[in-house]
């Protein structure tokens, strides 16, 4: 199975995607479907660590938790921005971490970054701490615990457990 | 059309461009890199979603089924434009560029 | 109500790009000039997918799926490029 | 009987004697296979001769380059025969003197040969019968002189010499080459016989004086009339045996010769006696005078044998058919005698080791043999009594005279005959007196001088004997010959006269004795004269010409070097110079005015053409600022896609953003070697002239784009739209015509795709280059390789990208899409690998070398238009079908697909044959560092 | 369906492919892949040069799609003249080429393939924006060409090269587009008869255009001022590469032949910049003859001659007539041949006199002088038009076809400044020695592959007669565009 | 809107002239691509402007003309190619001759 199928996730976003380019026929669900499978093969070379999904339900409450905060927080940065920027209180937050996953990390500073008021500036070469900028920040503390309480905390449980 | 649907395009139409517009006024305004980065790498995102709903609702709505291709849109840019501003982030404390002075904490040597 | 929201739409994003464009000119750093580029390029697609609209044609989604999926491309390379000098080491 | 194997038998002839070389034969052996062939031909011309001296001409003619007029056509006349006489006698005579002559570690063998070929020349020349001939001979004939001119070519003066010979006697050949092609067309015909008879017809072109001028340059070049004179002395670097030849009876002869054979068709005329007669006159005082002063043995010769063709083509000039015999006669004496004296001052040369009047005296006691035979032929050269050269002198004095009467210059010739003939007295009394006598040899090199070899003697001795024989018995020995001869140079009937000795007391005996008293007299105040000249500031001809061509060259390099001057900015401004005045010129108002219909221009369109407009101009403007000028041309790319997609265009649009990318990945690639500004170094004169250009150039294309888009137009294009879906299977209709209605075009572009790759891969092997070992501002790189965010999310979207690539190939042939974008998204995707993980990591999953990747891209593009043959069709037609599978519905399968498939392979392969080994020169780099 | 007439692009091509294919290390095949495709291209060319001598225009609708949809090749006189002529040329470049200078480089065998695949794509093509394509076909594996090897002064001269023909490139996109703005169509038969039918402002904008098309083929062939880049270019391409170019000039100089012939011989807009173009072709001439006079290396020389025989035909065409363009046609074929082998013997003369190279200067004997000397002075009449060897003919043939006096007396008289020139450089380079050189023996494989092009200006005179009836028949040809276009025009083909 | 597109059209090929004309290979290579990108679209609106008229069959009624179109991608391609290849002469030059000038001067050459 592992073989015919080494990622699963990204089949199903492969075919996904695939539909979605090309609208419903079982023709193209079939070669949807041969292009899912054959894709991953074709590019196992590049994928030394596999990550592996080990909950899916909770990928996709994260996955809606994440658009939700991107709107909220894009009308609360849009006015921070119209505002004059002298109100601003930018701060470089360090976060440390608890994922260990290199994809999990990546997933956790894709969603930082996208979430607005927050770039994840970097991680440390140990991968224990991410840097991240903030536009508007009153208390650094709050914030990082905030993230790991909405972000890492599934996440871990998404890639990791 | 039905005019719901067409208020709807039209307000998510507005909504896009707005963010559009309001994420580029922060990069042309805010006082430092680190600032300005915040504002395209959001703002636009939300524009990019604004249109990228327009979009869906009127041409489901033409074509009276489901279109939901320009959702790729949104994944492609979920997934690429964070790397973006990691590597200009990155970029920036590379270069040691200057930070407003009442920013806290500081960034990393790279 | 689309023939007010479609050209108060293509107004605003094109200002969006002359301010992006603005800070591309101003500068002052380098990485202002490519985070500027980089909107631009995510402006574009805005852009595009409200021609799209305009037009009601799809035959332009290719193009806003192009750049969101190699436009960062670019970006990277140029961070890159900031960073290490070398962007394929 | 076969005139042009005749001539062709010298030019065979020179093969042998280099083979004999190779094959080390003896020297003698080696000069007999030189004389063979001539000898062959001597006595092959006995038959022809026969009938030519009883009055028949001989002819051969075939068509060559009928086109041109050219036929290989040759005549034996009278003219003929005896310059082939000459040419082949005396040519003989000069083998066996050689064979003495040259030394034993001389390359005799390529000697001969050289002299073959230009005894070739010459037979062909006095033989030809169509002037195109005639000029390829007589060209011929110069080349060859040149190589044997230039024979000791260790020698600066022989390699001097030969170059200012060739190129006098070259000049003069296409002067001749010009006049000729005149002649030929003036006279309908370029067969030798047809244009003598067209003499009045010539005389009467409007053309004539041209055709004349152009004639007698070649003539006096070659003849060293003056003013042309001047290379003829230093053309006595040469061996003395070329010199006896070339010098006497054959090269310097050409010219008179060819005075001779065009005498029907030109002479005269008024303007045919002046300059004529003028330069012979001029040449004969002139060489005759200098020759005195010679102290180079060979250097007198060659002077007088400058004033004797003076002689000989004033004589020609006199417009009077009896001086033209006179001139023919004196061809024949001055041929022997000069020929046996050129080789008798070879002997002695030989001997002596020396050339040097000044050094070689009172020979009589060592080489009384030698002398008596160079005292008889220096008496000839004189015009004493008995012996031939006299003859001609007494028709000569008489024929100035003559002239004389009924010249307005009344005085003038026989005045300028009589003083030639005092200074040739002179000249000759110096020869016997200073060599032969004049007390004791001066520090000779080789002392004692003896008598040279038996057989060296005997040409010289051959000679002598000939113009003995001539001078007493004229009637028995060159009478018929130079009957005949005459008959042919008039073209006519042949005017009374008389070869006898004694003509009686008459003015033109008078003549000879004031000459040979006035002679004697010059020569006893010779050092007075010596001493005159020596005062007279020098004159080294070579020097003067060497100077000329110096100045010539260094003229023609200074121009060459201003235009050329290395500086592609120049070289570029003169390509766009010519363009924007081309379009000063051309463009008019009205293609702004009358305009037709035009699209509104909205605010939006407005705006994005004001950020194209900046940040065109930002990128001319902050370009040494070079990653903003990268960027800023990022965003006129970016806003030309948008411009693709308004105007209809998606499929630009795809590929223009595509490529856009792939761009940018490779300036930036290069970047790391290169310096982050550029300096500022044109002046402002220098920008101001590129801006002008900038101006008028874009101002103008933007004209014409304005013109041509609001005028009205029918095209082609309405059949693709026709015929897109019906014929090529496809509903987009740009994808079918690249695939299909202009899939060769598509053919070239991605073999020119390939071929980019492959030049690359080339440039980039050994390249080595300094990358910055810190950034612009002087920080070391940072540590971060490949950062996490980069590495992890390059991952997934290869496969994305791959599946994007997929679906953008399969729907290109109806919408938007199609094989290069695909390419391009793929090679990005890898591209995008290599930057987020290094080359060595991909290179670990997948091979790097893309060479097999480009080809079977091209190969299945080739492959699939040739498929189209087996059907019976032209290449890259392309068959499609509809096909019905249960399930997955109606698809299609077009063999254009397959070509897209072509295009895709190459576009990726190629891409990534220029981007990955461009990254991979930073790896050798680091290498060189390490170690 | 004859597909012959498709050979002369295709074997190179598929050959240029197969090299990319071979192994990189098995030298051997790689040189016989190259070697045999360009033999084979010999009798190729050879039969389609006899097709189109009886008379016959061939046409090949490519994908079956019929003139002016499609694009065509059209086999008339003139291209396959052009093609045995590359094909002749080709095999002792390659010859030479593959004795060792292949290996000094990478994808030598495989660009020189390409770049035949273009030049016999531009002689074929009978599409002008398929034209451009094979330019750059033929441009871009020329660039890779001209590179081959490595050295400085090799490098400097590409990028000027490579710029210089960029430029000419967007020049020709321009032209194309105008052409095609106000034509509708990218034929060039059909071109030929819609651009006559032109007026007003379509009929400014297409004279702009056959101008401009004028400027671009003159960059390629190297006219006044245009071709400033050609000598360095040349010179310090390696030899067989030069050799090959010699015939890249002729390309121009074909295109502004057959654009000429074809749409400007005759009509509204009949004799467009001809007054221009026989100017620049004189100038091109005079100066061409200076610099052969002052060049520093026999390789630049040559490279200048090059040169003054683009002058030479350029001035041949611009004076239209059939005779001035039949005459030109044999100088053609005698100069690319005669330069092509002066080219391989500059490079054997350079090696032989060690580290000094071609300069003009004294030095040591050159090695196997008593090969070179001869073929030297043989290649040196040939070139400067001296009797008995082809240019001399071609002179002649020119002269009689072109009476007009300045060029005549330019003709001739940059001849002479040639004669003085290469008089010089072979003095020097021969008879100047001062002592034995440390240079490598003769190669006598490379001395066969000069002394094969040299060959042609002994062959060419003899065989005159036959050669001018062949140039005068195919300018007889040219000059009778209707016969091209009612072949080109006229064939009859249906879709898919 | 022609007249827009012209002075586009204008600028571009103007700037691109304007850098080609430089003395370092970097402001060629970028002159070279402004001036392709103003030809392309010189070439592009030969077959004149028309708005949201793909030329697809069955999606428009007056579809745009193609041909100039498939010109234009045919150019793009071969643009990219000679670009690149430029890029890399520029680098061959920079590491041969040791300078980024056109003309291969060095910079002490120059001063
Ligand atoms: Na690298
Ligand atoms: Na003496």
């Amino acid at each position: 199975m592992i073989r015919i199928l080494p990622f699963p996730l990204l089949s199903l976003l492969l075919w996904l995607a695939w539909m979605l380019l090309n609208g419903f026929s079982w023709g193209h669900a079939l070669l949807g479907l041969l292009l899912a499978l054959l894709l991953p093969l074709a590019t196992r070379p590049f994928w030394p660590n596999v990550p592996r999904l080990r909950n899916l339900p909770r990928l996709l409450r994260f996955l809606a938790l994440v658009h939700w905060d991107i709107v909220v927080a894009n009308l609360t940065v849009a006015l921070l921005i119209l505002r004059s920027p002298r109100r601003l209180r930018p701060a470089f937050v360090e976060l440390p971490l608890a994922l260990t996953d290199d994809f999990a990390i990546t997933v956790l500073m894709s969603t930082i970054s996208l979430t607005p008021g927050t770039v994840s500036a970097d991680v440390s070469e140990d991968r224990a701490t991410l840097l991240i900028h903030v536009l508007d920040v009153d208390d650094p503390e709050a914030l990082v615990a905030e993230i790991k309480q909405r972000y890492e905390r599934p996440l871990k449980e998404i890639f990791e457990c | 059309m039905d005019s719901l649907v067409e208020f709807l395009v039209a307000a998510f139409i507005l909504l896009g461009a707005a963010f559009a517009l309001i994420g580029s006024i922060g990069l042309a305004r805010l006082p430092d890199f680190y600032l300005r980065l915040h504002g395209p790498t959001k703002a636009s995102t939300l524009g990019v979603g604004g249109m990228i709903m327009a979009s869906l609702l009127f041409f489901s709505w033409q074509a009276q089924t489901l279109q939901l291709q320009e959702v790729l849109i949104v994944l492609f840019l979920f997934i690429t434009a964070p790397v973006s501003a990691h590597m200009l982030a990155k970029a920036a404390m590379h270069r040691g560029l200057a930070r407003r002075k009442d920013t806290k904490g500081r960034p990393w040597k790279q | 109500m689309l023939e007010i929201a479609l050209p108060v739409g293509f107004a605003l994003i094109v200002l969006a790009l002359l301010l992006n464009l603005y800070r591309l000119l101003r500068g002052p750093t380098l990485p202002d000039r490519a985070l500027a580029l980089d909107t631009m390029y995510v402006n574009a697609i805005a852009l595009i997918v409200l021609y799209g609209i305009a037009t009601d044609s799809k035959l332009y989604f290719e193009a806003a799926m192009l750049i969101a999926l190699i436009g960062f491309v670019s970006t990277v390379a140029v961070a890159k490029y900031m960073t290490r000098g070398d962007i394929i080491e | 009987m076969n005139l042009a194997l005749m001539v062709l038998l010298p030019f065979l002839g020179a093969v042998l004697p280099p083979l004999a070389e190779r094959l080390r034969a003896s020297r003698t052996v080696l000069a007999l296979t030189a004389a063979a062939l001539p000898l062959l031909a001597l006595v092959w011309l006995w038959w022809p001769a026969q009938r030519v001296l009883s009055g028949g001409i001989v002819q051969f003619s075939r068509p060559w380059m009928p086109s041109l007029g050219l036929d290989l056509a040759f005549r034996l006349d009278g003219l003929s025969l005896l310059f082939a006489v000459l040419v082949l006698g005396i040519g003989l005579l000069v083998v066996v003197y050689a064979r003495y002559y040259l030394s034993a570690n001389e390359k005799a063998g390529r000697f001969y040969a050289f002299l073959l070929l230009f005894m070739g020349a010459m037979l062909g020349l006095v033989t030809s019968d169509n002037l195109i001939l005639l000029v390829l001979f007589w060209e011929l004939t110069s080349l060859s002189s040149f190589l044997l001119i230039g024979f000791w070519s260790h020698q600066s003066a022989a390699r001097k010499g030969a170059r200012m010979s060739l190129a006098v006697t070259g000049m003069g050949g296409l002067a001749l080459l010009a006049g000729v092609l005149l002649l030929g067309q003036v006279a309908g015909s370029y067969s030798l016989g047809e244009v003598l008879a067209a003499g009045d017809r010539i005389r009467a072109n409007a053309l004539y004086p041209l055709i004349l001028v152009l004639v007698l340059l070649g003539v006096f070049t070659k003849s060293a009339q003056f003013p042309f004179h001047f290379w003829l002395p230093h053309a006595m670097a040469a061996p003395t045996p070329v010199s006896a030849y070339l010098h006497s009876a054959t090269m310097v002869k050409a010219g008179v010769f060819l005075l001779a054979r065009f005498y029907p068709a030109l002479s005269g005329t008024d303007l045919w006696f002046y300059l004529v007669t003028g330069a012979g006159l001029a040449t004969l005082l002139w060489g005759a005078a200098v020759a005195l002063f010679q102290h180079d043995l060979k250097g007198l010769l060659a002077y007088s044998t400058i004033s004797h063709l003076g002689l000989i083509t004033m004589l020609f000039g006199l417009n009077s058919p009896l001086a033209a015999v006179a001139a023919v006669f004196h061809i024949i004496n001055h041929a022997t005698f000069k020929a046996s004296l050129f080789m008798a001052a070879g002997i002695i040369d030989h001997e002596t080791g020396t050339r040097d009047m000044r050094r070689i005296n009172g020979l009589w006691r060592y080489m009384p043999y030698t002398a008596v035979l160079a005292m008889v032929a220096t008496a000839a050269m004189a015009g004493v009594p008995l012996l031939n050269g006299f003859l001609s002198k007494e028709m000569f004095f008489a024929e100035a005279l003559e002239a004389g009467a009924v010249s307005p210059l009344s005085w003038l010739l026989p005045v300028g005959a009589t003083l030639g003939g005092v200074f040739s007295v002179a000249y000759s009394a110096r020869f016997i007196h200073d060599v032969f006598f004049n007390g004791e040899p001066v520090n000779l090199p080789k002392f004692p001088p003896h008598e040279p070899p038996r057989y060296m003697k005997v040409p010289v001795e051959i000679l002598v004997a000939l113009c003995v024989a001539v001078g007493v018995f004229p009637g028995f020995t060159v009478s018929a010959l130079l009957a005949v001869a005459g008959t042919a140079t008039l073209g006519g009937t042949l005017p009374e006269y008389t070869l006898s000795i004694w003509h009686g007391f008459n003015l033109p005996l008078l003549m000879s004795f004031v000459a040979l008293a006035g002679g004697v007299l010059i020569y006893s105040q010779r050092r007075r004269l010596f001493a005159a000249y020596e005062r007279l500031p020098a004159m080294d001809a070579n020097l003067i010409f060497e100077g000329r061509v110096q100045a010539l060259v260094r003229l023609a390099a200074a121009l060459s070097e201003r235009l050329r001057n290395g500086s592609l900015q120049s070289y570029a401004a003169w390509l766009l110079g010519v363009v924007a005045l081309m379009l000063l010129v051309y463009l008019t108002p009205a293609l702004l005015t009358d305009s037709g219909a035009m699209l509104p221009l909205d605010g939006a369109a407005a705006l994005g053409g004001l950020i194209l407009i900046v940040a065109a101009l930002i990128t001319a403007f902050l370009h040494r600022h070079r990653m903003t000028a990268i960027m800023s041309v990022s965003v006129v790319g970016l806003v030309v896609s948008l411009i693709f997609v308004r105007f209809s265009a998606p499929d630009l649009a795809l590929t223009q953003l595509s490529v856009e990318v792939v761009t940018m990945l490779l300036l930036m690639l290069a970047m790391y070697f290169l310096p982050v500004r550029t300096r500022v170094e044109s002046g402002a004169l220098r920008v101001g002239r590129d801006v002008l250009l900038a101006v008028v150039i874009g101002g103008g294309v933007g004209v014409m784009a304005f013109a041509m888009m609001t005028s009205g137009f029918d095209s082609i294009s309405p059949f693709f739209l026709e015929n897109a879906k019906p014929g090529g299977g496809g509903t987009n209709v740009v994808n079918v015509i690249l695939v299909d209605f202009r899939g060769f075009d598509t053919f070239g572009e991605i073999t020119v795709l390939g071929i980019a790759g492959l030049g690359i891969y080339a440039l980039l092997r050994d390249l080595e280059l300094d990358s910055a070992a810190t950034d612009s501002m002087g920080r070391p790189w940072a540590r971060d390789a490949h950062p996490l965010v980069l590495v992890t999310i390059s991952r997934p979207l290869l496969p994305l990208a791959l599946l994007v690539s997929v679906y953008i190939f399969l729907r290109g042939h109806n919408l938007p899409g199609g094989g290069f974008i695909a390419g391009l998204i793929t090679s990005v995707a890898l591209l995008l690998q290599y930057v987020a993980s290094g080359v060595e990591w991909v290179h670990r999953r997948m091979p790097g070398d893309y060479h097999p990747l480009v080809a079977v891209g091209l190969l299945l593009a080739g492959i699939t238009g040739l498929a189209s043959w087996m059907f019976g069709y032209p290449f890259l037609t392309s068959t499609f079908d509809h096909i019905h599978w249960p399930l997955v519905g109606e698809f299609e399968l077009a063999s254009a697909m397959l070509f897209d498939t072509g295009v895709f392979f190459t576009v990726v392969g190629a891409t990534l044959l220029m981007l990955a080994n461009l990254g991979k020169l930073s790896l050798l780099d680091d290498k060189r560092r390490a170690g | 369906m004859d597909h012959l007439i498709i050979a002369p692009i295709l074997i190179p091509a598929f050959a240029g492919m197969l090299l990319l294919l071979e192994v990189r290390e098995r030298l051997w095949l790689r040189r016989a892949t190259g070697l045999i495709a360009t033999l084979a291209l010999v009798p190729v060319t050879l039969m389609l040069f006899q097709r189109a001598f009886a008379g016959e225009i061939t046409v090949y609708d490519l994908g079956n799609w019929p003139a002016p949809f499609g694009i065509v090749l059209v086999l008339d006189r003139l291209s396959a003249l052009m093609l045995l002529l590359t094909s002749l040329l080709a095999v002792p470049a390659l010859l030479y080429a593959s004795q060792g200078d292949d290996r000094i480089g990478a994808n030598f065998q495989a660009l020189f393939q390409l770049q035949l695949m273009g030049i016999n794509g531009a002689f074929l093509t009978g599409d002008l924006f398929n034209l451009f394509v094979f330019f750059e076909v033929l441009l871009i594996a020329s660039y890779g060409l001209a590179l081959h090897g490595r050295g400085p002064a090799r490098v400097g001269a590409g990028i000027h090269y490579v710029v210089l023909n960029l430029i000419g490139s967007a020049l020709f996109l321009i032209a194309l587009a105008l052409i095609y703005g106000t034509t509708g169509t990218l034929n060039m038969a059909d071109f030929a008869v819609k651009v006559n039918q032109l007026d007003g402002q379509a009929r400014t904008l297409a004279e702009v255009a056959g101008l401009m098309l004028w400027i671009v083929f003159g960059l390629k062939a190297a006219l006044f001022p245009l071709y400033f880049w050609l000598p360095a270019t040349y010179a310090n391409a390696s030899a067989g590469v030069a050799a090959l170019f010699a015939v890249m000039t002729k390309v121009g100089i074909y295109a502004i032949a057959r654009v000429y012939g074809l749409a400007f011989g005759a009509g509204e807009l009949a004799g467009l910049g001809r007054n221009a173009l026989w100017v620049v072709a004189l100038v091109t001439l005079v100066l061409a003859a200076l610099g052969a006079l002052s060049a520093r290396r026999l390789g630049e020389q040559i490279a200048y001659l090059v040169v003054m025989s683009v002058g030479t035909l350029v001035a041949g065409v611009a004076w239209g007539t059939p005779a001035a363009f039949g005459a030109s046609l044999y100088y053609l074929i005698h100069s690319t041949l005669v330069c092509g082998g002066l080219f391989l013997l500059a490079d054997l003369i350079g090696r032989g006199r060690g580290d000094l190279g071609d300069r003009i200067m004294a030095g040591p004997v050159p090695a196997g002088r008593g090969g070179l000397a001869p073929l030297f002075f043989i290649g040196a009449v040939a070139v400067v038009g001296l009797p008995p060897l082809s240019g001399f003919f071609g002179k002649v043939a020119l002269m009689q076809a072109v009476p007009a006096p300045l060029y005549w007396a330019l003709l001739l008289s940059a001849g002479l400044v040639a004669l003085v020139g290469l008089s010089r450089s072979g003095s020097t380079l021969f008879w100047r020695a001062t002592g034995e050189a440390d240079a490598p023996r003769l190669d006598y494989w490379r001395l066969f592959a000069a002394a094969l092009l040299l060959a042609a200006a002994p062959a060419m005179a003899v065989w005159g007669g036959p050669l001018l009836a062949i140039s005068d028949a195919t300018a007889g040809q040219w000059a009778d565009p209707s016969q091209y276009i009612n072949a080109v025009l006229n064939t009859a083909g249906g879709g898919g | 809107m022609e007249a827009m597109i012209a002075i586009v059209i204008a600028v571009m090929v103007g700037t691109g002239v304007y850098l080609v004309l430089r003395a370092r290979t970097f402001p060629v290579i970028l002159g070279i691509t402004l001036l392709s990108y103003g030809v392309n679209v010189f070439v592009f609106v030969s077959g004149r402007l028309k708005l949201d008229q793909v030329a697809v069959v069955g999606v428009s009624d007056s579809p745009t003309d193609p041909l100039p179109q498939a010109l234009v991608l045919t150019a793009i391609v071969i643009g990219f190619a000679m670009t690149a290849f430029l890029v890399v002469l520029a680098l061959r030059g920079q590491g041969e001759l040791k300078s980024d000038h056109v003309d291969g001067r060095r910079d002490e050459e120059i001063d």
